[in-house]
């Protein structure tokens, strides 16, 4: 992790770390503050906490969202400090709603040069974010919505598994992945496991990004904590309840990374100090899908 | 005599009841996951429940945390990229009601989720739109859940980010808005429709042992009222035992909100 | 097959039997014969054998496409037939490449006024066909091509499995259905099996078609032949190359189908007729995925 | 001396020879399959195959059939919707090189695959663009595949399907086509580029014992010629082991098009 980061993830950059609610690597976003970069864009259609660590933590000096929020729980306290506040500094915003971005990643991925959706019309959205505009329908009257493409320099996804060349497969919320990994200059893979290429091969519809996009795989077991990987961990829902509280406050929250991120020398280090009891609460317990038959076709 | 129910209680069992039927519904957690789920005990046995994380048909074995829980994916009929749901689901025409919520609403069901204060220097910074903008737009019909108070019903929204009726009237006609717009606001005190020419919010029906003046005291413009207001039917044995046993037994939700 | 043929298959509407190369719905198309529907509108990126069939028995007065092929073998001799020489009847055509028909789908699926694409500079094709055009972007000067959305009455997809409701699993090339499913007023879903809730639910993300906008589901093994089913059967090669012999001539063709679709009762006959021999000869050994776990979550 | 090698084996062995360190290529069957499948015995071990059916990085375990044989789904990296792999792959300039071929083809290297005759009452009907068109516009370069003949290499197109270099020269740049254009033209005879500053099409190379006038001959234009035309290596013994016993032991290909 600490080399993928420090190769690709420079001062300056657009990062997009996505995983809807599931797959925030958490890891990756630790080692960018720890590895101290700055004047990062953030890029992430809902925050979440570790773009909360992340600006209190003072790498960002933009955001390109659609939701700000600790989903079920409520604020994220430290980004409403740096836009309200300009608290540790201040951060450019720049907001869509989620289809605007789930379609900007779509024509970043499909280097379309707009997309076209349904939305915005009435909305003052459009009003504060220049960037959304129209189109003319040549089949109808309509003039109907579109985004520009965004193409993040990197981009880092968490998923389940991947082979040694990063052709990674994903089961559960799919999100925004496979868009965000091809709209992005640079992709990041990070894993629970590394896996040898005939599983992968063995069901390949379930591939979701082919190694070809691939920069950099890292194996980073529980490198999601406190979100979740389906089947394999569970969301640690106490600690987002708890951030509530630690991110009300600027100073709780930076002795919160002195502890957590600064302090700790990578995800081993951090999972140690989080211990087994914790992990082991997280288990999922089981629920197989069973196995299916593509033919041999020999 | 108290009533021996919640307002939260009370405001999930009005939000179910307008799910009568319903085939599909966008719903969030909290509050509306419990009024959906308690549809399908009650009135909607067929009501499948969409996730803008981009699930249909959840199953949830435990009460979901979030929108994005795992237990939503586990056991589901279809789990999709986002963008299949917002395109394929939503913007098809797939999605028959959506529950939406927001910090302040005009007259017009248009929607304030993000900004108290001017865009460039808020008072509070809110979540934003997330779906809302495009499922106020294109889901068939929307049901609003908030609860009354001046701050939130307001004669002007500080911010406009999802459409309910726009300026009103036929202001939503030939604008390509897919969706009828909102069909009810579900409060702790009384149910509003905007069945009228106008298209604005009128007082349709008191939950049980409220005044009008509790209600019109709590909203920010000269509120209209149906001719005949009627009384909401308090909440059967049957959806108490519901919520109760099955859908929040640690009263995570109704006794937070309550 | 027959009665979910006879509510929704009527004569004047579009039709759309999808599905590239592998999981055509033979047994559709010669129910469609049989019922002696008539101007019917085809839609199909390749029209393969099948609307070959039902092109030389009069079902179609139009045929909207992007490849007229019969897949490694040759040409289509009977849509050929129809195009060069009107027989047995005149057909419209509506011609795109493969790209712009699954735009047309996608903007059919998605209710957008028009899908945009890269493609068309410079070649004839937009001069032959009105429907393509363009539109100029707002965030360059470029000016891009584009297709209407198509919406057909009816969709046709074959796939391995589907609950009673139609929710519908697939594996193997996932080509159009999708789109093609939700872009259509009705769908029919046909399957080789049709199992409990519980074995859809235990893989969600393999669902491909939900449900909800599936008007009937008809129980049909082997109701691909000569096309294939991945997992469940090859393609019958040999009656694809035997099929350039038949096409040829009008007249042959007649005799087959009156012999192969007129003359059978319904999928059963059919397969009877056959015999278990083909059908033995067409099994594609085993490849299994192998399992894996989503988490009960409880 | 007969040479031990037909002519479609020396063009299979040519056009896999063009794919020296590539990484992807999209692929349609019979020849190109077979080129691609040797290139990757050979001189680009890492190259991955991408059909428009929807499969990218094949392992076929037979010969395939047709671009959807379930052969190429089993054992692949990535089985994905079409729309995916024209969206993201293609579009998305992922795909290095494609091969591609047509009923005719002009000097600029635009190639006619749908109609001879009038388009309205054509003479023959041919399969039209598939994905030709965009292959041509979006493929970062082309590699097209053609047996030489007065019908086929002709002076104007009957339809252009699918565009080379348009009119030559900088035709391509500022009509937002992002893939380079034709590389190389190879036939059963002969090699030919678009190295000039008219991109137009020009002989680079002879197959072993064939004359420049057999060439010439068969093409409807005059066409331009290197200042240094070479002779292509025949198959080495390694090639034609591995087309005769790996690739197409049953002769299926070789010998139906030799």
């Amino acid at each position: 992790m600490h080399d993928a980061i420090a190769e690709y993830v420079r001062d300056g950059l657009s990062v997009a770390i996505e995983g809807f609610t599931a797959f925030i690597c958490f890891a990756a976003g630790h080692e960018i503050i720890r590895q101290g970069r700055r004047n990062l864009t953030l890029i992430r259609m809902t925050p979440d906490l570790i773009y909360d660590q992340m600006i209190a933590a003072g790498v960002a000096s933009k955001l390109v969202f659609s939701y700000l929020g600790n989903p079920g729980v409520g604020s994220l306290h430290c980004v409403r400090r740096a836009i309200e506040k300009g608290i540790p500094a201040p951060l450019e915003i720049e907001e869509y709603s989620h289809y605007g971005m789930i379609g900007r990643y779509t024509a970043g991925a499909m280097k379309l040069p707009f997309f076209p959706l349904r939305s915005y019309t009435g909305s003052d959205l459009p009003r504060m974010n220049r960037q959304i505009s129209l189109v003319q329908s040549p089949y109808s009257e309509e003039r109907i919505a579109v985004v520009p493409p965004i193409n993040p320099d990197v981009a880092i996804i968490h998923a389940q598994r991947a082979d040694a060349e990063g052709n990674t497969q994903l089961w559960g919320l799919l999100g925004i992945q496979k868009e965000a990994a091809f709209a992005a200059r640079k992709v990041i893979v990070v894993v629970e496991e590394i896996v040898d290429q005939s599983i992968i091969r063995a069901d390949p519809n379930r591939t979701l990004i082919p190694g070809l996009i691939v920069n950099a795989v890292v194996h980073e077991p529980f490198g999601c904590h406190p979100s979740y990987v389906q089947g394999y961990y569970d969301r640690d829902n106490a600690f987002y309840l708890a951030w509530d509280g630690i991110s009300r406050d600027q100073q709780k929250t930076e002795d919160w990374l002195q502890e957590w991120v600064f302090d700790v020398k990578d995800r081993s280090a951090y999972l140690e100090k989080l211990g087994k009891d914790v992990l082991s609460r997280l288990d999922p317990g089981d629920a197989p899908t069973g196995s299916l038959n593509y033919g041999a076709y020999t | 005599m108290t009533p021996d129910y919640t307002s939260s209680e009370m405001m999930i069992v009005a939000a179910s009841r307008t799910l009568r039927g319903a085939r599909t519904v966008f719903v969030g957690v909290g509050l509306p996951n419990i009024a959906c789920n308690l549809a399908r005990h009650t009135i909607a046995p067929d009501l499948e429940l969409i996730y803008e994380s981009g699930v249909y048909g959840a199953q949830p074995a435990r009460l979901p945390l979030s929108i994005g829980d795992p237990t939503l994916v586990t056991g589901a009929l279809s789990v999709i990229p986002m963008g299949d749901l917002f395109g394929y689901y939503l913007q098809g025409g797939w999605v028959g009601a959506a529950l939406l919520g927001g910090a302040q609403i005009d007259r017009h069901g248009n929607l304030n989720t993000t900004v108290i204060g001017e865009y460039d220097s808020p008072k509070v910074r809110l979540p934003g739109s997330g779906g809302a903008c495009e499922i106020a737009i294109n889901a068939r019909s929307t049901l609003i859940i908030m609860r009354l108070s001046q701050r939130a019903f307001v004669e002007r929204l500080d911010f406009l980010t999802s459409p309910g009726y726009l300026e009103g009237g036929t202001s939503r006609a030939g604008r390509y808005m897919p969706g009828a717009g909102p069909m009810q606001v579900i409060t702790d005190k009384a149910l509003f429709s905007f069945f009228n020419d106008d298209r604005e919010m009128q007082i349709d029906a008191l939950y049980p042992g409220v005044s009008i003046d509790e209600v019109t005291a709590e909203i920010g413009w000269p509120i209209r009222q149906h001719e005949s207001i009627f009384e909401v039917d308090p909440p059967t044995d049957d959806e108490i035992r519901i919520i109760r046993t099955i859908l929040d037994p640690e009263g995570t939700v109704t006794g937070r909100l309550a």
